[in-house]
């Protein structure tokens, strides 16, 4: 997100100073949008910047740990919306670990004390940002459906080789019809996130409503497919040894990332309308 | 996959909207006519311009057009109000069946009419005794010089009280297993022993009908496959049957429940306002979009010439429940007014009240919801089948429960 | 709903004139509240009660057709909502049958043109209508998970008869978990009806939240036994000759009479909501 | 079935929380002692007071109380947060057990050592190749003079590595079919030959063990029940279980959610406010208030004397799999936040994380749900089995698929 923010929003100085380095992955770069419990917004957007310095609190931040450069929302003494980057190696930004529910994937608390920073653009509204999570969202829907084919693929092959009362678990019907689910929600999440891929890459008007709608689908096959991939396995899939813990953090991580599934639902209706708005204009003109 | 037309397929887009603005029907035309008589008028009106049956070779009245094209050229005359669901056995399931089982002769005598919409035909599949289990039907056929008498009785066909000529499965031999017994034939529905008898449904319409056979022959020319491969045969219809249905006719979707989302209040605001409203929304319009670009990608991988393959069953597991889910929803927004289904009262043309009673039809035609689960569980993951009753065991040795 | 109402509201007059002969079934009385698509709300009605005189129209009432009489809210020229009597057998009234889902219930619009009426009380406000509602939901869920329990057994023993590739389709996981997990439903909507009964009984302060919980529940109970008992009954399920159309219908039918599923569940919230003030207040004091 | 308490029940619930008042354990009584030692310190102390396992006969330690009375001692008890977990196995599930299959001596040596907490006991059930099918565990007991030989494995064993003694179920005959080649013991855990390893779970915690067993020796005076009959010894178990788990201890609820909703903003205003958060606490608490009355219901069964039937699965079948998505649901409220878990950032003392964390276990032990559904299928609803590919055979002849 940090990167297609860049692309967004730096003026041609600070893409040259940036991007050629992030490509070469000289410099890693983080993203920062939370600040409390609940949706991001703008008037959940307290951070603030004056005199070029930043003040506040950000979390949960991924990879902040590692990354040099910070992208982050903030707002301006009268209250203006802005995207900053921050550079993270000052003593002005302290950096503390915040674990959550997936341990593989690190995030922190970023406090700024006076932190220098930059803006990207002076004129960002929130309408912007959201612009930014419909591409991310697409892109979260492919990792998301990735996790959910994974889990799938391991419980099919655990009830395949595992007997419960002389036969394969996987000839009962309460399993294959749970593994059948499964791959229906997979396969749905899949051809969505097609449409949200094609939408992505051609920029298409329909962005929004192809972004919500395979980040609810990828919320929704991911959440069942790794949950019940642990139920497949029974008691072993319950053990630290076995991989299904994995999928099962990671699933939820992804799907609290970057606006839960009310939030993207609520964001898919407003896309449908939208798409009604348009199309109502086209027949009238 | 690419959700825009190429440039040739643009151009045959346009060649498709140019002649069907020119050719379809007017209301003055189909006046006073029965929806069979619009849609015989129509389908002839089709072979005769080229737009009949355009994936079939031409020999047999079709334009030899590419799986892309037919996509193309459904979605253009589904833009307008046409009648089709007359010929979707006999062309979508059936003629695949004839191309693939019977002699170009045959082929011949019977592909062109059907594409012309002259002749329709049905399909006798399903027993009484079988449902779910197709193959366990007991109609028998008993050979007799070169012909066979068939005795028996079939179930849920579809138009069997106006087609022509209908697809027979038949047991000829109950002393091997189960699908090893059975034999398909072409026969004659005016043929003299042939009692249709209409079902009706718990809508109060009769779609479906019983048939009765007595002592009927039929010709051994007219046989398909050779004798005991009538699983095989069947097996073709079934699988073009997945490509066949699917769609299913205007019902409630989620277009009608923004629509009335919009002019019903919640509160004192417009119900598309509230929040679980949206969220149920959302949900159904995963599903929609969901089977929208699923069969996009089924129509891409059948124009790289693949066969239908069971995740097609993906389209009626999904979309039956979700009609029946969002009918219900629809009549929810309605309140109290939801219930009212009356010519005379009802809004928005009774689709979610027509939708909610024909859907648990769908969910067991063609296939049960859980037939279609355990397809896609054994046949496209993998999974081990149910242990079976019925396995390797004489056909009249398999336990029926007395029925 | 009638006779609660006319218990709840009614002068000393009209008890004495109508309850007597609603007990002996000489009288038989009916209740009106929706004019239009949507909630039944103050706002929502427009029947209007002005000189002693009722004009407007409501639908669709049930069993107005064989009713003397009716029970309804309306409006006097202030906006102020009433409930008011209005004798059947008049000119002034104008019943036309309406086609529900279920034939087997009959309703009705029935029309008022300056059609003679009374009031019963001067003072009802919507919360005095909810209060009504709330009994009729607990009678209503009682009825609902008649209807869910027929389903389920008519299903289990349909299950257990028919057989598919050779065995009882009751022996299928498919089946039988689809059957079981009807069994959860309607095991939970009764134990929710029995504490909504109790409430109602008792005329509890739990009744909103006893009587929305067990409509809910009720609702959802009764939709799901009634669809699956046809599907579990396959293509003879969906015949005309097969009872498994009249649960169906009947359980539809149920669920939007008094209000949705929706409604309800937003009046149990309401109900927990006000059940915390309460308890708050009581560890307070 | 009445939710008011009659006179009587009213006399006592005021008794039971007089001396709680006066007897509950104070955070100075607990300081720096271990959870395990403060529930001995708590059960001890209930035990000199006439208040352990009160439905159990005086002479076991008990006060004869009726099956309501223990209901409304849970209640009052479970207003102070005092540890119970440790004997919820021992107390619940075994000690019935021991009373219904072992000697009266035998039960004058082990339940009022149970009762007053000073020894603590396991149930060693479940096996590696096992699973949900509890049956077909392998462990060997071995006859040797008037003593038994035990070895082989068993796992998901709770508290093994501080219980000290263990309710165990052998295989004592191969030849003959699952069911009927089971044996059951009490044995000592600290008996030469006994190994305990704590299993690792998901959440990182170790709840379970692996216990191994290496000619480990067992008095035959230990037998439960005749040899054979270890299979309805562990029904008496296992039907026990039924009643003893379901609660589960603090988890993620309706009023967690509530608390969340209320303090959260959605569009700027509480989350309690929107319409699908609303309807989705809706439905949850249509299962937590329907589970407690149904509690309510069963306890009235109990108390008209009864026996704990499979209708009771219910709380666990529906419990766990709400647990979990309730749990999901709470952090969903939380958004960004919600993924936290971490005691110097967390909020709401990361109940909605670990519950999330945790339920996946409860849809698994102590039966999964789909074993679950199983039994309320075939034992509440009467419908027939599944086909069984072990039946009737030596369990040395059951596929295994080489496990």
């Amino acid at each position: 997100m940090a990167t297609e923010a860049l692309l967004a929003f730096a003026n041609d100085e600070q893409k040259t100073r940036w991007l050629p380095k992030l490509a070469s992955g000289e410099l890693i770069a983080t993203f920062a949008l939370t600040e409390a419990p609940g949706a991001a917004s703008a008037e959940a957007t307290k951070l603030a910047f004056k005199d070029e310095l930043l003040t506040g609190t950000k979390a949960p931040v991924p990879d902040a740990g590692c990354a040099q450069l910070l992208i982050t929302t903030a707002k301006d003494a009268a209250g203006q919306l802005l995207l900053c980057g921050c550079e993270l190696d000052q003593s002005a930004v302290n950096i503390t670990p915040v674990r959550t529910l997936d341990f593989t994937r690190k995030h922190n608390m970023v406090t700024f004390n006076n932190a220098c920073a930059e803006t990207l653009s002076n004129a960002v509204d929130w309408s912007h940002i959201e612009a930014l999570l419909d591409r991310a969202a697409v892109l979260f829907a492919w990792e998301q459906i990735g996790v959910a084919d994974k889990a799938l693929e391991t419980a099919c092959d655990y009830a395949k080789q595992r007997y419960a009362f002389g036969r394969a678990i996987g000839s009962y019907q309460a399993i294959k019809h749970k593994l059948a689910g499964m791959y229906v929600k997979n396969t749905l999440a899949r051809s969505n996130a097609y449409f949200g891929a094609w939408a992505l890459a051609s920029n298409s008007e329909q962005l929004p409503l192809a972004a919500a709608t395979a980040r609810v689908a990828a919320i929704q096959a991911s959440l069942l497919a790794t949950q019940e991939n642990i139920q497949t396995h029974g008691g072993m899939g319950y053990t630290w040894e076995f991989d299904c813990q994995f999928y099962y953090r990671r699933a939820k991580l992804l799907s609290l990332a970057i606006g839960s599934e009310r939030h993207w639902q609520d964001r898919l209706v407003s896309g449908l309308e939208q798409q009604h708005a348009i199309d109502l204009k086209r027949k009238r003109s | 996959m690419d959700f825009n037309d190429t440039p040739e397929e643009a151009l045959f887009r346009a060649e498709a909207a140019e002649w069907l603005k020119a050719n379809a029907l007017t209301a003055e035309e189909t006046r006073g006519l029965t929806p069979l008589a619009v849609a015989k008028l129509w389908q002839k009106r089709k072979y005769d311009g080229g737009w009949a049956c355009i994936g079939w070779d031409k020999q047999y009245g079709g334009r030899g057009a590419s799986a892309i094209e037919r996509v193309i050229w459904d979605q253009e005359e589904g833009k307008y109000n046409l009648p089709a669901r007359f010929f979707v056995i006999g062309q979508g399931m059936i003629a695949p069946t004839i191309m693939a089982w019977s002699s170009p002769e045959l082929c011949q005598q019977f592909l062109p009419k059907l594409a012309s919409g002259e002749e329709v035909w049905c399909q006798l599949f399903s027993e009484p005794a079988g449902g779910s289990d197709l193959a366990a039907l007991r109609t028998k056929a008993e050979p007799h010089g070169d012909e066979w008498v068939i005795n028996g009785q079939k179930i849920w066909t579809s138009q069997a009280h106006y087609a022509d000529y209908g697809l027979l499965i038949t047991r000829t031999d109950p002393s091997v297993p189960k699908h090893a017994g059975l034999t398909a034939f072409m026969i004659d529905m005016k043929a003299p022993g042939v009692e249709v008898k209409p079902i009706k449904q718990l809508t109060g319409e009769s779609d479906f009908n019983e048939v009765y056979f007595t002592n009927v022959r039929v010709s051994d020319a007219w046989r398909l496959g050779e004798v005991g491969q009538g699983w095989q045969v069947s097996l073709t219809t079934l699988m073009n049957e997945r490509l066949a249905i699917g769609g299913g006719g205007p019902g409630a979707d989620v277009d009608l429940a923004i629509k009335i989302a919009q002019q019903i209040q919640i509160n004192g605001r417009p119900a598309i306002e509230d929040s679980a409203v949206r969220a149920r929304i959302a949900d159904y319009y995963v599903l929609e979009a969901g089977l929208k670009y699923n069969s996009y990608r089924a129509m891409s991988a059948l124009s790289r010439g693949e066969l239908p393959g069971p995740e097609n069953s993906i389209g009626k597991l999904v979309g039956a429940p979700k009609l029946q889910s969002i009918a219900s929803f629809c009549m929810d927004l309605l309140e109290n007014y939801g219930a009212v289904w009356d010519d005379d009262h009802d809004l928005y043309d009774g689709l979610a009240q027509r939708s909610y009673m024909g859907a648990p039809g769908l969910r067991i035609a063609g296939g049960t919801d859980e037939i279609m689960t355990n397809i896609i569980a054994e046949r496209v993951l993998g999974l081990p089948q149910d242990p079976r009753a019925d396995k390797g065991i004489p056909f009249s040795d398999v336990p029926t429960g007395g029925q």
